[in-house]
């Protein structure tokens, strides 16, 4: 927003300007709109209680784990303590850390989901997010039912040292017994995913969707730029390139979504078919 | 919990046998710890041009390494060498480790021991390899990281960790990792998972780089060693938050100052572990491993109460300690 | 034999159901054949341009297609089609196919239909999904070959041909292919291992292109007819050698003369034999599959008695029309 | 052989001229060397019989299907009739077709070994090479024992059409029980494997080993440059190349072939411990 007259006839907290178009949209449209710009289909970062919302049939989200919050296990102070830190995203969120899982049902179908929330520590992941993230894995395999993820994460969380990478280990344990007992695991990546959430279950589904233009990266590109010293091509590490480089399955937009996972579920359901499979 | 009993029982078989105790050799008792070092220092010495790389130690600790190569997909990546090797004592086993550097060349050469996603291919590749003919898979951990270039991402660096801890994660075979020098977030962890994690003295194991920290979390590099202090990123941290399960002492001066006594050093922590996990029946070490991770990290939970970080050890350490 | 046995029972319950002969729609008897073409003619028919390629042959026999991409390693080839579609009165299927272009542009995107190696990768990936989730497979077969490009050859256009074909081997799920143009050596065979394999009556399936053949043997690239002759490589000598189970027949003119009645025979054919597949217990499918392509060739053995290529029928045809 | 005065001082009955180092060889210390040139170890094409005799525990080989010929399934004419190039072929080569297969001993390990034979139609893979390989790997699973297969072969064997291509599934059909079963299968890939070969059992085993500057590819290098219209890198499918790109363990030279595969075969003897970790 270049001028003040603009600032003035759009104030902040009623519009937005699209960062692709640059058109001026109007909050609550853009909200209704599910955060796609309305003119350019820009997709704005969607908030993990707007995804279930999104995702789920009407009414049929149950939380899990809804009370478990972080400890501070290394007594971790950088510019301020850690249980700071997350006190305070706490009170700005509204959320006790940045994933929020339930079960759900999505065109008729239960299933464990599991969405993770930019607006937390940027959706870092520590002890909370492995623990939340490995209990949905668990009750899916314990009821059978099918799990989607979606990712939005910086990476681990730094607060928590070598713990917050172990709950890569954790989560993907968690994920291989769901894949040996032959249920479906399904991947979603939204912007931004990076580091190791990226490098853990955001890479591993069986099928693996992308939302448009999302960025979704192990290293970062200031990094990958510094260790070539040379500009990036062009699209590096959006959805897009990943697609053409062979690591998801789909590039859907945001309205497409809820039906599209539908779709998958419903193919990979158990039919009468696999019982005389098994003979 | 029966999958303890069960391993116990088993260690005690071999007790009996006449083998040497499993931790014989460990550090697994902090107070035992005779040398203090700062993290920073333990940085310093875990990234020592001179410290035994993995080629030397295995080279000292196996005989008869044959090395096989490639990933069957892309290419052969310097960076990660693994084969087959008789373990003294024990048999054939797999060996997977990340190799860096001790001169320039061999640096460049091997991308400072950061593997591209066709290192870590390669290793999924030996520990299928491993779980196939039944040998245990022994890795050595000694990476800044995954390398992080513009074409390590084109070719999926993040799917080929993801990928090589998950495979870990369901090897029906035994594993023991031990992290030599520097072990660097992801790059590092896709070749720890395993029933037996060690950790040498002056080994470090982070989920980022003191620098990298640093110029996040304080805005200035110049941080790291204060970073380093805060990540616990030392291997006696690991050891007290049941990251590891023991520590390989070094010479007083570091492990670059007798490259052959910690090697011995190596060498006996390793047999006593492969030996030892060999004993176990398989779904029981699988149950193990999964716990193993499954109990790391600390949650607060108001209304079902508080599940912190474990006060007393771990039961995975009591296994491999047998009591 | 009582896998036969057991398969054969398996068809007459679906019959009794109220089902199509699995064979209907299907020439199995080349006196059934009306049209007679050279394998000239069948040659120039299979490449024909406007001949309806994969991604029109996928719209018209399945409903909705979601076509799932990239192999995690390296690429999304376009010139390998693969997803998840639905097929009528039997339920979500896994499709894989090669695609070629109808003009130059589709052509140069898609490499003319000829698969790099991670076209395969993609398509043993897919593989994979369908035996996991149990889901038949259906894969449709049109390609010039495996392309022979450097880059191909670096990253392992041998070993991702040969790993597709072991992987159809030991799959657990049905797996019908049809050759629906040019099944081009390794490149085909890689898509094509099933437990019934059809193909489209001027469809051609060889070990070289007849090019090929006569700049080889006949040291001069103008004898391709010649080399066709000889090759026999045309849908009703594959029929009669036992390499393909049946042939779907053709409007009198070739598949392009009328696209929407060929894609609908192709559709009747696909049904009928994946809705029996999918009626057979899996371990006497892999049994039937192996000796499917344990039992082609001629070889004789003068101490043992001769064992030249069968004069009656095989019996997995058998077993496919339920006789 | 520039010179006419070279030519009458080496007979090439007696005398060979080693194609890298020009050094003139005399045939005998040749054939005591392995066909591997004395001086600059230039590896020449060794006949499938040498081969097992290099590799074989003393007296150990015995073979298998030893009169298993070709049919003439498809009539294939060219420049002359197939039967009688295979009858040419047996009587100049004295084997019968271009693989010879039996069971043998290698440091006391029982293998089942194949072995091809590029002096008989290059190495082509017809019904008779399909069928013998086949039976090779179901011997080793029916003893369970390994399978080393040593490849030598231009590909399938164009006279007998789609039937020959029809061979690469039959093998990988064998291999894929045997894989199943655990047990371990070699593959020895030697001057030069291409084609239909090499993309089936020549790629897959547990281990691949290569003879130094084999030349190792899928199409052939004429092939290869027409398409791209350019020259080909250097060292381009040759053994050290294909070693770099990750589809080789190791290139071995002759001498050590041997105490290589017997180690390999000795790692992955099942051991007493493999008893215990199947409770
Ligand atoms: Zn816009
Ligand atoms: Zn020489």
């Amino acid at each position: 927003m270049p001028f003040g007259r603009q600032r003035k006839e759009f104030p902040s907290h009623l519009w937005t300007q699209c960062p692709t178009c640059a058109e001026m949209l109007f909050n609550k449209q853009l909200a209704r709109n599910n955060m796609v710009c309305t003119k350019c289909e820009h997709h704005f970062r969607l908030g993990a209680r707007e995804r279930i919302e999104l995702l789920a049939d009407k009414g049929s989200f149950t939380e899990h784990d809804v009370d478990l919050t972080s400890g501070d296990p290394l007594g971790f102070t950088d510019q301020k303590p850690y249980p700071q830190r997350i006190q305070q995203s706490q009170a700005k969120s509204g959320e006790k850390d940045a994933a929020i899982c339930g079960t759900v049902r999505i065109d008729e179908n239960q299933v464990e989901l599991a969405v993770m929330d930019f607006d937390f520590m940027g959706g870092s992941m520590g002890s909370v997010v492995g623990e939340k993230l490995t209990r949905a894995g668990e009750r899916a395999l314990a009821n059978r039912t099918p799990l989607i993820i979606v990712s939005s994460s910086g990476g681990a969380r730094m607060q928590e040292g070598t713990l917050s990478l172990m709950q890569m280990a954790k989560i993907l344990g968690a994920l291989h017994r769901l894949d040996e007992a032959g249920l479906p695991y399904v991947s979603v990546v939204t912007d931004p995913t990076t580091g190791g959430v990226l490098a853990s279950f955001a890479s591993l589904g069986d099928i693996i969707l992308a939302e448009p233009n999302a960025l979704i990266g192990f290293s970062g590109a200031r990094v990958t730029s510094e260790t070539i010293g040379e500009k990036l091509p062009k699209g590096f590490q959006r959805a897009e390139f990943v697609l053409a480089h062979g690591f998801v399955d789909q590039v859907v937009p945001r309205a497409q979504l809820r039906e599209r996972l539908a779709y998958f579920l419903n193919a990979f359901r158990p039919s009468a078919r696999d019982l005389r499979w098994s003979l | 919990m029966d999958v303890v009993d069960r391993i116990l029982g088993t260690k005690k078989t071999a007790d009996s046998n006449g083998h040497a105790p499993v931790d014989s050799g460990l550090i697994t008792d902090l107070a035992a710890l005779t040398t203090q070092r700062t993290p920073w220092q333990s940085v310093q010495l875990a990234r020592e041009l001179k410290r035994p790389h993995s080629i030397e130690v295995i080279n000292g600790v196996f005989d008869k390494f044959e090395e096989l190569h490639g990933d069957r997909g892309y290419r052969d990546d310097p960076a990660v060498v693994g084969g087959i090797a008789e373990l003294e004592g024990v048999g054939p086993v797999v060996v997977v480790a990340q190799q860096r550097g001790s001169t320039t060349e061999e640096n460049i050469a091997r991308s400072f021991g950061m593997p591209y996603p066709e290192g870590y291919r390669k290793a999924i590749r030996l520990y299928r390899m491993a779980e196939k003919f039944h040998l245990p898979l022994v890795t050595l951990v000694d990476t800044p990281g995954a390398y992080p270039g513009p074409e390590a991402e084109e070719r999926g660096q993040a799917e080929a960790i993801a990928k090589s801890i998950s495979t870990m994660c369901g090897l029906q075979t035994p594993i023991v990792a031990v992290i030599l020098g520097e072990g660097g977030s992801g790059g590092a962890l896709s070749l720890a998972v395993g029933d037996v994690v060690l950790a040498l003295q002056n080994a470090i194991y982070s989920v980022i780089s003191p620098e990298g920290a640093a110029a996040i979390l304080w805005r200035s590099a110049t941080e790291a060693e204060k970073a380093a202090n805060a990540l616990k990123l030392a291997a006696s941290d690991l050891l007290r938050l049941g990251i590891v399960d023991g520590l390989i002492p070094e010479p007083a001066g570091g492990a670059h100052t007798d490259s052959a006594a910690t090697i011995a050093a190596i060498k006996t922590a390793i047999v006593a572990q492969v030996d030892h996990l060999g004993r176990v029946p398989i779904a029981d070490l699988l149950s193990a491993r999964y716990e193993r991770y499954r109990h790391i990290g600390t949650v607060v939970e108001p209304l079902a109460g508080i599940a912190p970080a474990p006060k007393t050890e771990p039961f995975w350490r009591r296994i491999m300690r047998g009591i």
